[in-house]
């Protein structure tokens, strides 16, 4: 077994107790989209209309759940410093920790994604964007939501940061994969709105895992 | 010019001066400017209106280039270490933060009387600004959150880069989505769409507010280079 | 493998404050250093900054290798272990879980993770989780991790503080195995180690 | 100063530091509701109609939000074998925290409901009625989700373990506090559903501060 | 205020593993108890039972005040002071705020609680946070929170480990102090204490 194997298993096992992963993020979601008709009262058609864009944005909030506590454990009891001297760069571990908690948590997201949208009243045929958007976005806001995460370290006030760095990055995805679904759906052309998503997603992959490093080196110093 | 500047106190030689120039410079643009706008004749469509432009515009020019120049700023002090570039980053901060709030607030009450709104939450462009605020803003906070001064400018330069995405997302949301907000019509290919009564006090004005900006950020620099060698002489003093 | 490590002239600062200055120091293959100092003194910072943690404002750190000096980030990926206070081991995982990943970490695998840990005495508590373990026990899984893959660095900070006697002796022989193997070590202590070393002190 | 003050304050501050307090709920919630238009179009209409119901699900989201932790970070080092040892029980300590996190979010997350809500167009005429809502409703989620948390302190897949405790009992008062907008906003009769949040949150504040307690000494031992 | 710490054949189990059984003692007002015994033999877990966080599977704990035998959990609440392994300081937070609250939360006031850093010399580092303060450093301030509030009953974890040799002989005079006062000390540890104690040993 390679080292990366040896760290991408033992991040996926941290990050599933971390955030209680898929269980946790599911059913946050599945109860928010329950709760949804409920506290609307039964008016099927007023709520399909907005089916899919509230989907995604309640599995946006989902998916940054305990996102916040991605690094600060391994900082406090000193495994980052472990993690440091190991055999591959600091950048590797960050991306890892990132893909461990979209796959416990943004990739299960993005399976339950359709099949929410479509109990909530969304038209099925919207459904297969909605996991792509799904998928994509999960995979920014995971990156994104570890950027803040790390920068976040060396403070005091670690949950009001990352809410105030990470939410402005957000807005993006958001916005672009709220306009796939929605145009999609329409029949409108979504190509552009998807590349977009897909651009902004695979940047934050690309780059972010350097300033996750670069926040995690800061605050160990 | 960047390398000879990068020697603190070459650096204070020169903006000792430069600063109250460019301010004089920046009075007199933006002047001019502001005097013909105010006296072009009112657009067919948008009325009197339309003169909140001379304001609106420029700001929001100078509000995405404070932001690449926190990016650059950042950058150099992130890879070269230099103190001045974080100083200067520190001091762009809150400048970017000013000229995005104007830019806003213009923006909004321009809105009022052309889309019947202050605010549109579905527009792009305005969304986007406000992000920009907010990175703003973020920058601010994570630097004040953090005790330790070395690792705070540290924290702050690696966010600005990443924020640096969004200026980009600023410029194209107007061709990306459907935004009520104005397309390009400025600086376009093809020319601009703007008619010369406009146009050139709109550029005036835009030259005005970058040369504003410059002195202000000069100033600010000095004032910031001022309050570090008096941090490290009453470091000095209290250790001695 | 490194041959020595050399620190010329290091200065550290903390915060606003320089720790010390003009620090000097080698440390041959085989060699063993005690650094002592007051709490404060910067044992531990200066334990940091050889792993790379911390950036010195001054001064040099030089690993040597068989054909003179390397890399210093690839040298201390390759041949540092470290042992702070904070012992990196995660309360809600179980003792095996932990030492193997962090023996495969650090270039280690499974028969050389178990059988440091029968060699520190833990085999039987690898399956309980590390929350439960005593301060003594969950110490010497820590150190049962640099047992477990082989490095010629170790940077340890009040390594036997909770140890008890014989597990101090234990370590003692582990010491001294690694130094006869042409291993360096470097630890932070309050109370003297149970082998011949150089003692050197920090002050500020 | 009371020793009970003495508490609260240290609490509050702590609870402040912890979830990011107010600032991250709050701007969670904030931002959800502008991802919502921006995800969804600007079409006002679609919006008005669900703009209650789905504030009221974002909030119950948004007031989850770093709840697991209450206890976590306390209990891992050692803070709370030292509160344990105190004047007040346990019970009151849980108690205290509970409310601590209320203060600093649930109460904050009540005043901008209404706000936000009325922003995205819902009735003006709704407000108070969202603001009485997610007030109760917060107090509830508070005190649930801390017992959630200190339940799962011993385990090591809190995460999951909150997850399966807390939301079915988060489902009660999502249904009568959406009655009860939604009611009032069409003037249908309130009173039942409001009453029964308001029965739902004091049984919270009422009982589960044993359990709390109980769970924490649990974890302790 | 007690007179006595009555420990009548107790037995502790942890998981399914019984630690001791017929384990007996008493200590008396103004006397020190050094608990010894190898990692995992109970030390910490007997200091838990006296703290009440553990439940005994036989024999008893009895607090005595001037009156004779007083409830235990009233008692605790009243007299136990505890510094185990884990300090219960918040890293995030400032050393002041962080004693401050300590010593009030245990019945001290704010100005002890700075008579208490004054005497343990880390005035100067009150207004750091706790995660940048060294390991000794962070044990005085652990030491400083029961220094502010006097109870009678000190229950030690190794108090000394991370301590500079000043620092040690210090705590040797506050400990003195205590016991002068007619306080109570049971300390768990592996290095003698520096003053002159009773020592028990736990055998499993
Ligand atoms: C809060 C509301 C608004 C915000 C945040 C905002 C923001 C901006 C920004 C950032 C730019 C510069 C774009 C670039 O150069 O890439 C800009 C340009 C411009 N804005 Fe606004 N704006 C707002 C409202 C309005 C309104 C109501 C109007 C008029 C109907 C307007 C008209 C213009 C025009 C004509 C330009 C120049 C476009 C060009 O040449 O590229 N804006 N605005
Ligand atoms: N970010 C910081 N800001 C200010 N001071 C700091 C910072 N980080 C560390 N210090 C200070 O640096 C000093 C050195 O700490 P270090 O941990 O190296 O000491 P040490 O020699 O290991 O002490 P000990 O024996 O107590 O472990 C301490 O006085 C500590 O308070
Ligand atoms: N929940 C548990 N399940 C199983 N074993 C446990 C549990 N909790 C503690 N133990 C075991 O109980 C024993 C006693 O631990 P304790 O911390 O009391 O020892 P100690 O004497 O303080 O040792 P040290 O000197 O290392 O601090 C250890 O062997 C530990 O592994
Ligand atoms: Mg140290
Ligand atoms: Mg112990």
């Amino acid at each position: 077994m390679t080292v990366l194997m040896v760290l991408i298993r033992r991040e996926l096992s941290l990050a599933w107790a971390r955030g209680g992963g898929a269980l946790l993020a599911v059913g946050f979601f599945v109860a928010a989209a329950v709760m949804l008709p409920l506290s609307l009262g039964p008016a099927p058609a007023r709520l399909a209309a907005v089916s899919a864009g509230v989907t995604w944005v309640v599995l946006s909030l989902a998916s940054l759940l305990s996102l916040d506590r991605m690094f600060e454990r391994d900082f406090d009891d000193g495994a980052l410093d472990l993690l440091a001297l190991g055999p591959l760069p600091l950048e590797v571990v960050a991306a890892v920790k990132c893909l461990a908690q979209w796959t416990v948590s943004g990739a299960p997201l993005s399976i339950a994604a359709p099949v929410v949208a479509v109990a909530l009243g969304a038209r099925p045929e919207a459904a297969p964007m909605i996991f792509v958007a799904a998928a994509l976005g999960g995979l920014a806001f995971a990156f994104l939501g570890g950027t803040g995460a790390a920068l976040a370290l060396a403070s005091r006030r670690g949950g009001v940061l990352i809410a105030v760095i990470v939410l402005p990055l957000l807005t993006p995805p958001v916005i672009f994969g709220g306009a796939a679904i929605s145009n999609f759906a329409d029949r409108l052309p979504w190509i552009t709105a998807v590349s977009l998503l897909a651009a902004y997603a695979l940047a934050c992959v690309a780059l972010t895992p350097f300033a996750m490093a670069g926040a995690c080196r800061n605050a160990q110093s | 010019m960047f390398s000879a500047l990068a020697n603190p106190a070459r650096f204070m030689a020169f903006s000792r001066w430069a600063a109250p120039i460019l301010a004089l410079v920046a009075a007199g643009l933006i002047g001019a400017g502001l005097w013909l706008g105010l006296n072009a004749p009112p657009d067919y469509q948008q009325g009197d209106t339309v003169k909140i432009m001379f304001i609106h515009v420029p700001a929001a020019w100078v509000a995405m280039m404070a932001f690449a120049c926190l990016g650059g700023a950042s950058f150099i002090s992130l890879v070269f270490r230099h103190a001045l570039a974080d100083a200067a980053a520190r001091a762009v901060a809150p400048l970017g933060a000013a000229f995005t709030g104007v830019a806003l607030v213009t923006g909004s009450l321009w809105g009022r009387p052309m889309w019947g709104a202050w605010w549109v939450w579905g527009d792009a462009r305005l969304v986007s600004v406000l992000v920009l605020f907010l990175l703003f803003l973020g920058y601010l906070a994570l630097r004040a959150s953090i005790d330790d001064e070395a690792k705070g400018a540290r924290a702050a330069e690696i966010l600005a880069l990443v924020g640096l995405v969004n200026l980009p997302i600023i410029h194209y949301s107007v061709q990306w989505w459907n935004t009520l907000h104005q397309g390009e019509s400025v600086m376009r290919a093809g020319g601009s769409a703007l008619a010369p009564v406009y146009l050139t006090p709109l550029l005036l004005a835009g030259a005005g507010y970058s040369a504003a900006f410059g002195a202000l950020w000069l100033a600010r620099i000095r004032s910031e280079v001022w309050r570090r060698r008096a941090t490290s002489l009453a470091l000095r003093a209290a250790l001695a | 493998m490194i041959s020595a490590l050399k620190i010329e002239d290091l200065a550290i600062q903390r915060g606003e404050r320089v720790l010390f200055r003009n620090f000097s120091l080698e440390i041959a293959a085989g060699e063993a250093v005690a650094l002592i100092g007051a709490n404060g003194a910067g044992k531990t910072s200066l334990l940091r900054a050889v792993a790379g943690f911390l950036r010195p404002i001054a001064g040099s750190l030089t690993f040597i290798g068989a054909d003179g000096p390397l890399p210093a980030d690839d040298a201390r990926r390759a041949v540092c272990h470290m042992v702070g206070h904070q012992d990196g081991l995660k309360p809600g995982r179980r003792a095996r879980e932990e030492l193997i990943f962090q023996a495969r970490w650090t270039g280690g695998d499974e028969p050389a993770a178990l059988a440091a840990a029968a060699r520190l005495g833990i085999t039987r508590l690898l399956d309980l989780e590390v929350r439960v373990l005593s301060a003594g026990q969950r110490r010497r899984l820590a150190l049962a991790r640099i047992i477990a893959s082989p490095r010629a660095l170790w940077l340890l900070d009040e390594p036997l503080a909770p140890l008890d006697a014989a597990s101090r002796a234990l370590v003692g022989t582990l010491m001294t195995e690694h130094l006869d193997g042409g291993g360096m070590i470097l630890a932070a202590v309050h109370d003297p180690l149970p082998i011949a070393v150089r003692t050197v002190e920090i002050v500020g």
